[in-house]
């Protein structure tokens, strides 16, 4: 057995988020040796891995879990198998050299703290990704991956096309998590599990559930997004803004085959039907041919690489799709072919633009002198991207091929797609691996140099080991892919690799195929690359493109919908408020058809219509007024009016109140109206006065017909009866009216001279505007004026 | 309306204004009347001084700024809604001291209390409001 | 007898939303004092009317007389009315200042807040 | 329930039963509110005493309110009726998590500003008030959160907007009056709808008070019933700021000072949102179940036009204004759900997003102090000369979006689930795309103002020389009271376990506020 799996998880998830909140007091205090001193924590996350590696190809599962949100059901909960065990070694490996390597390639760069922090970060959060067995612990990973790696492509902030490539990632790649959100929560629903390891016992059962295919459709575009599938894929290629570590670690080794790695532990739960088949191995295989194609095409070597990169994924998302025991076997020894060569492949690129100064595959040319530790290095990893025996690279490629020679004839389409594929990724290899280092020396903004240990040791290391892991079949057979190709097969899988040329097998042929078609690139590349920069002008239009397009159709669309709703116009806004209240006072009752008969005209003692009729005529006084002046007698009025009618209807306190409030009212209203200049006429065209006329007198009827529909229903009285009998001889008031003010209802009292005294407060800070403005320098001057007029 | 007649009449109708307002307060709870139609009562007086005689006379009649009063009001008007935590009962609830004064039955309240509190609200910002429309140069 | 204070009350709202409806801050105004009103009309109708007998206990008595007008909605529109002048108070004010400011008593020409010109967003990244 | 008296003759009036100091903290929020505004407003010289003495009310109404919350947490639903008086007829305060957790989330957010607002609230600004108003805008919004009583609900409302008034124009710039004059009208005549909605419910029940209410609103025509419920809707949604009748928000918020911005984004829309959720779920349930496809419709608008509006600003206040807006959208989608997930997720998501968009202001103050600028397009280069604003900031863009771990995103998983749950596909891609779309915008705005060395044009690889440093004043109070809220957003956000707990209480009274009702009617039910 290794190590006690709670403790050791517990290290793994938690140490690379510690290690990234001290990183940069660790870079201050290590200076160049911080990436020699941090990846400490990569290396002892690593060795703790191999530990397990003894008790997963016994296909011992082990899981661990921490409880988080128990009121949830969400634990923090970590399970290795085969699949993640692989994953997480790639992770943890490669990271400990890209720590190393970017302790050297941002030397003297000010925030290198900073980015020892957000890789820090990324790789727990990537460790925390394939070690997840809860759902929804997974997309916190899956997304701060997404988090993190926004904070690394722009890390050169002071770049448009850094923050561009930057926020490109986070809305592909985010978004496509929010889709993916939605489907394992579906999952989650349908199921009952919100653990993998719960979800893998009740595989198949999902598909004969009638929201297979919506969840089928979420998590395949989450893993699209992240994986970049065409047509999610243009952002990767941008990411190569990012400083290079970022490009070998994020866009070849790891973040990137998150996606994979969703889709190969989806694989037994939502896996084996004709759909998950068709997508899968059709838009892999697409994004094979278009990465492929589009890497030659290319001429700077990041570039090169990450349009590479896309087609590895495509062709690890086909194989997956195409669900084989051998295909499955072939993606597995693939993604790790692949994280050995790629990684290795983009530090090298690093280290020549750190030597060179240049990128450019054109301009480079007799490096084998000056930097010979890397030329080797890009050797060994060509052989290996190029599937030569003896690598890793050969044994996966045939094992693929081997999974497309034992059908029927689509199996030879996707042969013929592989092949060509394939041919493409080695051309590109190839280029890179000599271009730069035979021939003529060309000049270059630098002197070349050879590049320090610190770069060297990540692609020496990774392209020897991908060189002879071939070697080690046996061992690779029990402890890789038994367990590895058994958890994404949801089977017992007992894999017999073994290194041989054995002309008897076809997917020998297909190698041969493959590296005949590639040599022919290789040989002719100047005129394919033309070729395929001809084709892609033709075309005129990139994915790429599509974005700035949607992204600033988006913002205009967004600016012209709040220029229209937003217009700065208070009347317009009272104008929406007032015909939706109509709706709202209407469209109930119409549509639940309760609207109340027109009453008949009541009986009322002469003085009580008195009354109403001073209040009307008061209102339309109002309405009518032509001086200001008028106006102000005339809301007088029916202010009394309504006390009349309080008094008439048994309320005098109310009445009181509302006659002192109203003078008031008409008091401070003149000492304001006094000062101020303004127009006796109501500014409304005829067409508006139309329209505000309609829209009140709809919100009047609208009111008093609810009203009316009120009235028609026994008022419950107990409240009131209750004060009437309790006022005098339990709260000691005969005025029921104040009683219920300062006793049974006082808190309301409390609160409404809360805003008494808030209201002065207002009006004090209010006035202090002028106050304020009285001493500042440039008054306006026709305000100024208008008071003098007016208080003259 | 800034006539000597009115400048003289105006503190004495504001004086009776102010005692009626306190009467109208302190009967509210048997009859029309309260903290609310007082306060009202009484700033209106104010209003009226501070017309006829200036904003800056009120002020010094009044000692303190109305706003503050107008706090006080607030404050006292809580308070004698917390003072039923020292007999377990609830916030607001009513306490009454009931006592003879010279065979006169005389009742202290809480309620009492609360009105008084809302009266000087409703004078503190009313006036405050009022006497500052009716002189907004001051600087306050 | 509640119908007829429905009717006036409709008269009520639709001088208001009249009112407020206007581009000036006076009338606006004026539309919030009259809408104050037609509320609390309203809550007085809602509380179901009886004639001319407050809700005042005589001396004496231990219970008001029957038939007495129902206290309950008078507590609450006290509360409504002194709430409502406070508002009305403030907004006068802010009008005025408004006024005074802005040079304006026409909303439509208040665009400080707001601006017809605003930019249009960045484009770029 | 029935009414509990047969006889009126002489009726129990008074609870009999000693109130324990204890309960008082579902009172005290309020009244501390209140007393420490009138001591405030009778000490208006004293500008020492007026910071000292806020800052130590609002940390004792932060302190109730976690007692408050353990309470409720422990022994559910805690209620008292004001005046010793039986409920109904006295006015109850009621509270349940869902009351307890917003009311404690807007004393936090309280708390963090009075701190803050020492930064930049000059000697004459407190004379004139910041201090007592904010303290009134607590009392109003914890108020509003803890009575159980529809009439008492609107004076808070008031208490809440006037105070708002005063808050907004403080300070006189000329900007701000534009603003307040669309803020106030538009505000005032919220709270006038909602008072109309009172008076017919009155005008049908007879009652006031929540509990009583849940057990007469079963009987009523359907008509008035549904038109009541549809008015109350309106009205606290335009209080909420939710899609049509939200235009006062863009065109006020980002006018006054930044301390008081924060406190608005933080606070008052979600008081409307409270607000319809009690009188939706508990008082008129039928009458939410038939508005559903309205709620539902009113959110996705919201939701969706919210970050739109930030996608499509200049101004980062307004920006954020927006995103406030958008988060009332999530809210309503809770409501419109109605589930067990959908309230509990709102509840979670209000109390999310009364911190998150509190600490957005306040760090769009900090930059705005530095850049002297509100507009995006000329600030610039503050990743580079602040490092703590840019964690805090980066935590925030995420953080607003929903994206885990911050505590955004656990109300957005609640949502979601009770989404797909119900099968109510739209809700969902509405919830999903408002994540999509405030993630935009939000990070747009770090781009430009944090990524970008200089104003917009500018190619600039060298650090922007056009800002200012902090003070050490701002540094202290500014800085790091935003700092501290994040550090709690944070805390809250990988820490979610009780609040789950919690919310998951939250929603279980809502949809069977039995106890809630019980806690109400204790006294009067005791044997």
């Amino acid at each position: 057995m290794g190590p006690s799996i709670d403790v050791s998880i517990a290290l793994i998830s938690i140490a690379p988020f510690l290690a990234a909140l001290l990183a940069p007091w660790i870079k201050k205090f290590t200076g160049p040796l911080a990436g020699w001193v941090l990846a400490i924590i990569p290396a002892s996350i690593f060795v703790l891995l191999l530990g397990f590696i003894g008790p997963v190809s016994e296909n011992t599962i082990l899981r661990a879990g921490l409880s988080w949100i128990p009121a949830y059901g969400i634990s923090f909960s970590f399970f290795v198998d085969g699949l993640s065990l692989t994953f997480g070694l790639l992770i943890s490996g490669i990271g400990t050299f890209i720590v190393i390597y970017s302790g050297a390639y941002l030397a003297g760069h000010p925030h290198q703290g900073r980015f020892f922090s957000y890789i820090l970060m990324f790789m727990g959060s990537m460790l925390g990704l394939v070690l997840a067995d809860n759902l929804f612990t997974l997309f916190i990973f899956w997304e701060l991956t997404s988090i993190t790696s926004f904070l690394l492509i722009g890390f050169d902030h002071s770049r448009q096309a850094a923050r561009r490539a930057a926020f490109q990632a986070l809305v592909v790649t985010g978004g496509g998590g929010l889709v993916l959100l939605a489907g394992l929560i579906a999952l989650n629903v349908v199921t009952g599990q919100n653990s993998l390891s719960g979800l893998l016992t009740t595989a198949g059962l999902v598909q004969q559930h009638s929201f297979y295919q919506p969840i089928m459709l979420m998590v395949i575009v989450g893993a699209f997004a992240k994986s970049a599938q065409v047509p999610l894929h243009f952002w990767l290629p941008n990411a190569m803004e990012a400083p290079t570590p970022v490009s070998a670690y994020l866009h070849s080794a790891t973040m990137v085959k998150a996606g994979v790695y969703l889709l190969a532990r989806m694989n037994p739960i939502l896996g084996g039907t004709d759909q998950w088949f068709w997508i899968l191995t059709l838009f892999g295989g697409t994004t094979l041919l278009v990465g492929g194609a589009l890497a030659v095409r290319q001429t700077d070597l990041k570039q090169m690489l990450a349009y590479t990169t896309l087609g590895s994924l495509g062709l690890l998302v086909m194989l997956i799709g195409f669900g084989t025991k051998e295909a499955i076997l072939g993606a597995v020894l693939y993604l790790c072919a692949h994280s050995l060569f790629k990684g290795a492949m983009f530090m090298i690129a690093g280290t020549i633009d750190h030597g060179t100064g240049t990128r450019d595959i054109t301009a480079l040319g007799g490096l084998r002198e000056a930097m010979p530790v890397t030329f080797v290095a890009a050797i060994l990893s060509a052989v290996s991207m190029a599937g030569f025996p003896i690598a890793l690279g050969f044994l996966a490629k045939e094992e693929i091929y081997l999974a497309m020679t034992q059908g029927v004839w689509p199996d030879l389409l996707f042969l013929a797609v592989l092949i060509v594929g394939n041919a493409l990724m080695m051309t590109v290899g190839l280029l890179i691996a000599f271009k730069p280092f035979l021939g003529p020396e060309k000049p270059t903004p630098h002197e070349p140099h050879e590049g320090s240990p610190a770069l060297l040791a990540g692609p020496v290391v990774l392209s020897v080991l991908g060189l002879i892991a071939g070697l080690f079949t046996g061992w690779l057979n029990t402890n890789l892919l038994d367990p590895v190709g058994g958890a994404i097969y949801n089977n017992v899988i007992d894999a017999h690799l073994y290194l041989a040329f054995d002309i008897t097998n076809p997917a020998v042929w297909a190698s041969i195929a493959t590296w005949v078609l590639g040599g022919l690139l290789v040989w002719r590349v100047d005129a394919v690359r033309s070729a395929l920069r001809r084709a892609g002008n033709a075309i005129g239009w990139t994915f790429d493109i599509g974005f700035d397009w949607v992204i600033s159709s988006l913002i205009r669309t967004a600016d012209a919908i709040t220029r229209t709703l937003h217009n700065g116009r208070l009347e317009i806004y009272l104008l929406i408020v007032f015909v939706t209240l109509a709706l709202v006072l209407y469209l109930p009752m119409i549509v639940t058809g309760t609207l109340p008969q027109i009453p008949d005209i009541p009986v009322l003692t002469y003085y009580e219509w008195g009354a109403i009729l001073i209040a009307v005529v008061g209102l339309l006084a109002v309405l009518f007024a032509r001086t200001r002046l008028v106006a102000i007698v005339a809301l007088g009025i029916q202010g009394f009016a309504v006390a009349l009618i309080f008094l008439l209807f048994g309320a005098p306190d109310l009445a009181f109140t509302q006659f002192m409030v109203e003078t008031l009212s008409v008091i401070i209203l003149a000492l304001v109206m006094t000062r101020l200049h303004l127009d006796s006429k109501d500014h409304r065209e005829i067409e508006e006065a139309v329209r505000d006329g309609v829209v009140s007198v709809a919100v009047a009827s609208g009111f008093a017909i609810v009203l009316v529909a009120v009235l028609a229903v026994d008022l419950d009285l107990s409240l009131t009866e209750f004060f009437q009998a309790t006022s005098a001889p339990i709260a000691h008031g005969r005025n029921i009216v104040n009683v219920i003010l300062v006793d049974y209802r006082a808190i309301d009292t409390l609160g409404e001279i809360s805003v008494v005294m808030a209201a002065g407060l207002a009006i004090l800070a209010i006035i202090r505007v002028r106050a304020r403005n009285r001493f500042a320098p440039p008054a306006p001057p026709v305000p100024a004026k208008r008071r003098r007029k007016a208080s003259a | 309306m800034n006539t000597v007649i009115f400048r003289t009449v105006a503190p004495g109708i504001a004086a009776l204004m102010l005692v009626f307002s306190i009467f109208v307060l302190l009967r509210g709870h048997n009859e029309p009347g309260g903290g609310f139609i007082g306060g009202l009562i009484g700033a209106s007086g104010l209003a009226v001084y501070g017309i006829a005689c200036g904003v800056a006379e009120v002020r010094r009649a009044m000692v303190i700024h109305p706003i503050v009063l107008a706090g006080f009001g607030v404050f006292i008007a809580t308070l004698a809604g917390l003072m039923p935590l020292f007999v377990d009962a609830p916030f607001l609830t009513g306490l009454w001291w009931i006592f003879e004064l010279e065979g006169q039955e005389i009742a202290l309240s809480t309620p009492l209390i609360f009105d008084i509190g809302v009266y000087a609200v409703v004078v503190g910002a009313v006036a405050t409001i009022a006497l500052t429309l009716e002189n907004d140069e001051e600087h306050y | 007898m509640e119908i007829a204070l429905v009717g006036l009350v409709a008269v009520f709202f639709a001088v208001a939303v009249y009112l407020l409806l206007s581009k000036s801050i006076i009338r606006m105004l004026l539309g919030i004092v009259v809408i104050g009103n037609a509320v609390n009309l309203v809550l007085f109708t809602a509380g179901r009317l009886t004639a001319e007998v407050p809700p005042i206990i005589p001396a004496g008595e231990y219970v008001p007389l029957a038939g007495s007008a129902n206290p309950l909605p008078q507590a609450l529109i006290l509360t409504a009315i002194v709430i409502g002048f406070a508002l009305f108070a403030f907004l006068l004010v802010l009008g005025y200042r408004a006024y005074q400011e802005l040079d304006a008593d026409n909303t439509d020409t208040m665009r400080l807040a707001e601006p017809e010109d605003a930019p249009r967003p960045p484009l770029s990244y | 329930m029935a009414s509990p008296y047969e006889s009126l003759d002489l009726p129990p009036a008074m609870i009999e039963s000693a109130t324990p100091a204890a309960d008082w903290v579902v009172v005290w929020p309020v009244a501390l509110a209140l007393v420490g505004a009138g001591l405030l407003v009778m000490l208006r010289g004293r500008r020492d005493m007026q910071v000292a003495f806020a800052a130590a009310f609002v940390a004792a109404i932060v302190v109730s309110n976690i007692y408050l919350v353990m309470r409720v947490f422990e022994a559910g639903p805690l209620a008292m009726t004001m005046g010793r008086w039986l409920p109904p007829f006295g006015i109850s305060f009621a509270a349940d998590m869902t009351g307890a957790l917003f009311s404690l989330a807007a004393s936090v957010s309280a708390l963090v500003v009075v701190f803050y607002a020492q930064s930049e609230i000059d000697s004459r600004e407190h004379r004139f008030g910041f201090y007592p108003l904010l303290l009134l805008l607590l009392g109003g919004v914890c108020g509003s959160f803890l009575t159980g009583d529809v009439f008492n609900l609107y004076v808070w409302f008031e208490v809440m907007l006037i105070s708002s008034f005063g808050l907004i124009v403080l300070g006189g710039r000329k900007v701000q009056l534009d603003g307040a004059v669309k803020y106030g009208f538009l505000n005032f005549l919220a709270t006038s709808f909602f008072l109309m909605a009172i008076a017919y419910l009155y005008g049908l029940t007879g009652t006031l008070n929540f509990a009583d209410l849940a057990s007469k609103a079963d009987d009523l025509p359907l008509g008035a019933m549904l038109t009541v419920a549809a008015l109350f809707l309106f009205a606290f949604g335009m209080k909420a700021a939710a899609f049509p009748a939200n235009a006062w928000l863009p065109a006020s918020y980002h006018t006054p000072a930044i301390s008081v911005s924060a406190l608005f984004g933080g606070l008052l829309t979600k008081v409307g949102a409270y607000a319809a959720i009690r009188v939706l779920m508990v008082v008129l349930p039928e009458g939410r179940l038939m508005l559903e496809p309205v709620i539902a419709a009113v959110a996705l608008a919201t939701m969706l036009l919210g970050p739109l509006g930030a996608l499509a600003q200049t101004n980062i206040r307004r920006a954020i204004g927006f995103l406030v807006i958008g988060g009332i959208g999530a809210l309503f989608a809770g409501l419109a759900l109605g589930t067990q997930h959908g309230i509990g997720g709102a509840v979670l998501y209000a109390t999310h997003s009364i911190l998150t968009l509190t600490a957005f202001y306040l760090a769009a103050g900090v930059v705005e102090k530095m850049s002297g600028t509100q507009d995006i397009r000329l600030m610039g280069g503050i990743y580079a000369a602040n490092a703590p604003l840019s964690i805090v900031f980066v935590v925030l863009v995420f953080a607003v979006a929903g994206l885990p771990p911050f505590l955004g995103f656990w109300p957005k998983l609640l949502l979601v689930e009770g989404g797909v749950r119900a099968g109510q596909w739209f809700l969902v891609a509405g919830l999903l795309l408002n994540s999509l779309l405030t993630l935009m915008a939000a990070s747009r705005i770090w781009a430009h103002v944090f990524w970008r060395n200089g104003p917009e044009g500018e190619r600039s690889e060298q650090p922007n020389t056009m800002l200012r440093a902090l003070t050490g004043a701002e540094k202290r109070y500014a800085l790091g009271s935003t700092v501290v809220l994040v550090a709690l957003i944070v805390v809250l956000g990988l820490f979610p376990n009780w609040l789950f707990t919690a919310s998951g209480m939250a929603g279980f009274d809502m949809l069977d506020p039995t106890r809630y009702i019980d806690a109400v009617f204790a006294e009067v039910n005791r044997p």
